[in-house]
């Protein structure tokens, strides 16, 4: 991938920022909590691991996907106490399916603008209150005119995207599977894990038919779950710890609603949003410069479809990488070694837990078992959302 | 400090048959953009809307946003909030240097809302509240004012002078579909539709889109002899409870707080000139002057009589006609706001201008919210 | 301030109380249960309303940007590339190209489907390459149905139409 | 080309005669939701105490927002005084209807409860009321298993 020489923005920030403390709660299909609860249980756990208090924080945000999960309008106004927006400057946004990454990058300026010193990002989705099925609330992120009057199902989208990735670039079923099989084992570590399982290549190609060429088992599930992190300005990380993670590059972008008038088989909206990102961070070659990451994967396909995005491979080639063994947790480029969404669960926002938290973990070296097995430096974590539009990337370092 | 470089609206109307959502973006856009002389394709960093989902109809509405802002595969988010939070991001982005121009969106088409009722009311919370009742959810609205005006003893007088002005200063306004010319007598004759709030007294829905081009305060340099400052920007939230709401605004006092520590105004009733609030409800007005400290609580009924906040009064409150004349906006509520400061700032509000130098735009995230926004703006 | 960060592998707990679906469905936890009644009208503006009323009359309408010369195909009264207003209206053929499909055996509330549906991105003939709209394919086994192949428009008869993209049945192979 | 649609009879909304959004949700009650209306299933009501600083909530949760701490739960009597009042004549789809709703700040809490009056003759601010109850056989575990608030 080529990066463009640094012109224009010359991103002159007032500070710069740090990471120090993130958490999540469980991801489950169905969980008896309310959305504020969550909200509360992922905060609290960031807030202990960074050693502050609720009072410390000065700034909230929030990132929620669509009020049709929790079936609340304004649903960020809802959330708000749960979430330590309570009596505090609280804003929520929203990318779609990319907020997971969006709500740190807005977080992101919220301290580098000088306003806020810590800054509290939130994320909460709880799919199950959506009925008579969660993604019976995808109906109606359709063109109302357009395409809704045919019906159509959330899968539809992916599985032409999937279909027209593989016709372009000669790809294989089985190859894309394998991406399944490594995310699901590796979820097997994480204590917040949803569907982690040992399965093989035969298991996703032989699963229930959903909208072909998907599968069931190419799918990541629906479910509840909120995720929190702190982001704090250089002088407050001084305070509190002596490695804190910080957050080296941000960039997002937005293609064209008219989502059949583009040709799907690669995401240049992920690639704009990265460029971005690596021209602030300084990376030029990133399949060298970054040692692990989080692309968004709540379908299999999609994890090889954004690492191609990311330029961490080349068009078409990222299958060659996953057969190869270059993305597992002990290879050279671990990719999703939380185990992702199709692992983990898929929250929609509250993918954050699994994507940005996840990163700083392995950062911080506090991922536990699921440590890769290489050093690592700069990691990067990206999600995807709307109608195959949004590209929101996340670049962050341990050394400044 | 970043400055608004451009400004451009559509609307406002009761209603928008001939134009699609859509349309009514790219007509406020198409205007903001050659207010300010630039190129979208080119010179645009970063999008920025502000929309909630069921105001829409949509389960993601950041979808239907970049063609008709010239944002297709350029940063574009949206905020889940008012114009006026819009603007504030708008400012981070740019102190943070992640953009030199900045284009902020807000717009409503609440005419496409057939069960408007319905769509408030599913922004309650589901446990304890939802069920309760199948009440309008202005009965929430009406319980606030119920509060408020026993606890500093309002008058309803007071409350349908709010509604005689700013109807009033609406019909010099050219965009404000709610405009008349009404007295107090004949509002205190509109019936209690949710004691004690008559029905005069609630802001009607209205369709209008607003774009704002903000600049980093180099380029506002660069590219105009004009530009209005955002001196200083707040947003503030209280809770989402009701048990634990003040039901006093102070969201709007928090919020302004802010603001006025960025912008270093310390005695507001005396340092700003104009002030555009929000007023979907009449009471609303006396509640967020108060929260603004433009008036103490206990005269503030007395100054609304006297005319302290009249068109050609001492501190011009709601001079575009606020919502009451303009009507709801939804979340491009504080967009209108800010749009009558900078027009009045810049001097070009025609009949109805008036002589200032810093303006205060305020909105309130509507029922069933304890949250809000405050922009200075100054030239 | 607190200081002090506690040696932990992340997350350290795993916080929620996971429900089966009968937790639900049989009432064992407390909850509320909304069906609102939330209604929508879309104005279909300019560019939309114009579309309609062509599907109607058993015609698809798209339009033209000079600048960068590209046939818009669903129209829009802007070039969202160019920002500009486009410069009038064309009419595009009801046949096009398969550019991706999908075999369908779930409906919207992921309940299965007795018969799958196929549904495709069509680019259209006559419109800039890509143009394309999302539709239904018929007379054709999913088999069958490959990135490529050419099909033409099944229209409803006459007097059925309303002036909606369902006016167009579905799209059948146009050759055989 | 700027030309627009003049024949207002040719300008179109969609779906015309409007669509709904076919969509049902399931609210659980949550942990602190789901302690107080098994309680109220045998006549009880119970508030939260924050063990930091001291606030009375209710409704009930199981954290405070302010300082972020743990609660506990306690009972209360659910009687409270009215603090304020409206009287809704437009229901949601703006039709008529008349119901006194009030604002309720509950004895012996920090808190309030927003709930329907009935049986009374004039609602006044500061007039005391309490809960009248379903019949347990009748109870959902939802907010309407309280069927309204009467004087006392």
């Amino acid at each position: 991938m080529e990066v463009e020489i640094v012109k224009g923005l010359k991103f002159h920030k007032k500070q710069d920022v740090a990471i120090v403390g993130a958490g999540m709660t469980t991801f489950k299909r169905r969980l008896l909590e309310t959305g504020k609860e969550l909200s509360y249980f992922a905060v609290k756990q960031a807030l202990e691991e960074a050693g502050l208090d609720i009072k410390d924080i000065e700034m909230v945000v929030m990132g929620s996907a669509p009020d049709a999960f929790d079936g609340t309008a304004l649903k960020g106004e809802y959330l708000l106490d749960g979430a330590g927006g309570s009596d505090r400057p609280y804003l929520r946004v929203f990318v779609g399916g990319g907020t997971g990454v969006f709500a740190p990058i807005a977080g992101y300026w919220h301290v580098a603008s000088g306003l806020a010193d810590v800054c509290l990002v939130v994320c909460e989705e709880k799919m199950s209150c959506c009925h008579p099925h969660p993604q019976s609330a995808f109906k109606y992120i359709w063109d109302p005119i357009l395409d809704r009057p045919l019906k159509p199902n959330l899968i539809w989208i992916f599985a032409l995207e999937m279909r027209r990735y593989m016709h372009v670039n000669n790809i294989k079923h089985e190859d894309i599977a394998l991406v399944s099989v490594k995310n699901k084992a590796n979820a097997l570590d994480h204590p917040c894990a949803q569907v982690a399982e040992k399965i093989t290549v035969e298991d996703v190609l032989n699963s229930e038919p959903m909208a072909l060429p998907v599968r069931k088992l190419d799918v990541s599930p629906p479910s509840d779950g909120a995720a929190a992190l702190i982001m704090v300005a250089p002088h407050i990380a001084r305070q509190l710890t002596d490695e804190p993670v910080w957050v080296t590059g941000v960039g997002w972008a937005l293609d064209t609603t008219h989502w059949t008038n583009r040709d799907l088989y690669f995401p240049r909206y992920v690639a704009e949003a990265a460029k971005m990102a690596y021209r602030m961070a300084h990376i030029t070659d990133p399949r060298k410069q970054i040692d692990v990451a989080e692309p968004y994967d709540p379908f299999d396909y999609k994890e090889l479809h954004h690492m191609e995005g990311l330029g961490l491979a080349k068009k078409g080639e990222a299958p060659i990488l996953t057969r190869e063994g270059v993305t597992a947790r002990d290879g050279d480029l671990p990719v999703c070694p939380s185990g992702g969404l199709l692992g983990v669960g898929n929250p929609i926002s509250a993918a954050m837990g699994v994507k940005a938290c996840e990163i700083y973990w392995q950062l911080a070296y506090r991922a536990g078992k699921r440590q890769v097995a290489k050093e690592v430096t700069t990691g990067v974590c990206q999600a995807w959302g709307d109608l195959m539009q949004v590209g929101t990337v996340m670049v962050m370092s341990n050394k400044r | 400090m970043p400055a608004i470089v451009g400004v451009g609206y559509s609307g406002f109307n009761a209603n928008t048959p001939d134009l699609s959502w859509k349309e009514i973006m790219y007509e406020a856009a198409v205007r903001a953009y050659e207010d300010a002389g630039i190129d979208p394709r080119k010179d645009v960093d970063s999008f920025i809307t502000c929309a909630e989902d069921f105001y829409e109809g949509f389960a993601i509405f950041d979808e239907f946003v970049p063609d008709q802002l010239g944002a297709v595969l350029k940063p574009t988010c949206t905020v889940c909030a008012d114009f006026l939070y819009g603007l504030a991001t708008a400012y981070m982005q740019i102190e943070s240097g992640l953009a030199e121009i900045a284009v902020v969106e807000a717009h409503s088409k609440a005419s496409d809302i057939k069960t408007f009722g319905e769509v408030i009311r599913h922004a309650m919370d589901p446990i304890w509240l939802k069920g309760v009742t199948n009440a309008h959810p202005y009965y929430l609205a009406a319980l606030e004012m119920s509060y408020y005006m026993n606890k500093y003893c309002i008058t309803q007088e007071a409350i349908a002078e709010v509604v005689v002005k700013n109807k009033r200063n609406a019909l010099l306004n050219d965009s404000a579909p709610y405009g008349a010319k009404l007295t107090v007598e004949y509002a205190l004759k509109s019936p209690f539709v949710f004691y004690p709030m008559r029905k005069i007294e609630i802001a009607e829905r209205a369709d209008g889109a607003i774009v704002f081009v903000v600049a980093s305060d180099e380029m506002a340099r660069k590219i105009t002899d004009s530009p209005v400052w955002i001196k200083g920007v707040g947003w503030w939230s209280e809770t989402s409870n009701y048990d634990t709401m003040s039901f006093e605004a102070r969201y709007a006092y928090k919020s302004a707080k802010m603001a006025y520590r960025m912008a270093g105004i310390e005695n507001p009733s005396k340092e700003i000139d104009i002030a555009e609030v929000d007023d979907r409800f009449a009471f609303k007005e006396i509640q967020h002057i108060v929260a603004l400290q433009l008036a103490g609580k206990y005269d503030v009924c007395d100054l609304m009589s006297e005319g302290y906040f009249a068109r050609n009064g001492s501190l011009p409150v709601n001079v575009s006609g606020g919502n009451l004349g303009v009507g709801n906006l939804l979340e491009a509520t504080g967009g209108q706001k800010a749009l009558e400061i900078v027009i009045q700032l810049r001097g070009e509000a025609g009949r109805r201008q008036v002589d200032c130098e810093i303006g205060v735009a305020q909105a309130w995230r509507y029922i069933p919210t304890a949250s809000g926004a405050v922009a200075v703006f100054g030239v | 301030m607190a200081v002090g960060r506690k040696k932990i592998s992340c997350p350290p707990y795993a916080e929620g109380t996971a429900l089966s679906e009968r937790d639900i469905s049989e009432r064992r936890v407390t909850l509320f249960e909304d069906h609102p009644n939330l209604v929508y009208s879309w104005t279909a503006g300019q560019a939309m309303s114009r579309f309609l009323n062509e599907l109607k009359n058993g015609k698809l309408i798209a339009t033209k940007c000079e600048k960068c010369g590209r046939i818009i195909f669903p129209p829009r009264i802007y070039c969202e590339l160019c920002y500009k207003p486009i410069d009038g209206w064309v009419y595009v053929k009801d046949t096009g190209t398969v550019q991706t499909f999908s075999i369908s055996y779930i409906d919207p509330d992921a309940r299965p489907l007795e018969k799958p549906v196929i549904v495709a991105v069509i680019a259209v003939d006559g419109a800039s390459p890509n143009m394309g709209i999302m539709h239904v394919l018929g007379e054709v086994e999913p088999e069958k149905v490959y990135i490529g192949m050419r099909v033409k428009a099944v229209w409803k008869p006459e007097n059925e139409r309303e002036g909606a993209i369902t006016d167009i049945k579905y799209w059948k192979p146009l050759e055989g | 080309m700027i030309e627009k649609i003049v024949d207002p009879e040719k300008m179109r909304h969609f779906p015309p005669k409007g669509g709904k959004i076919e969509l049902y949700w399931v609210y659980t009650s949550g942990r602190a939701g789901e302690e107080f209306f098994r309680k109220l299933r045998e006549g009880k009501f119970i508030a939260a105490k924050c063990k930091k600083c001291g606030h009375r909530y209710f409704p009930p949760r199981i954290y405070c927002e302010f300082d972020f701490s743990e609660t506990e739960f306690y009972e209360i009597t659910g009687e409270g005084c009215v603090e304020a009042f409206t009287v809704a004549t437009l229901d949601l789809n703006e039709e008529p209807m008349e119901e006194v709703i009030a604002m309720i700040k509950l004895d012996n809490t920090d808190g309030r409860i927003i709930h329907v009056i009935k049986d009374a003759k004039d609602v006044c601010i500061g007039m005391k009321v309490k809960p009248v109850l379903r019949r347990p056989e009748e109870m959902k575990g939802n907010i309407s298993d309280i069927a309204y608030y009467k004087p006392v």
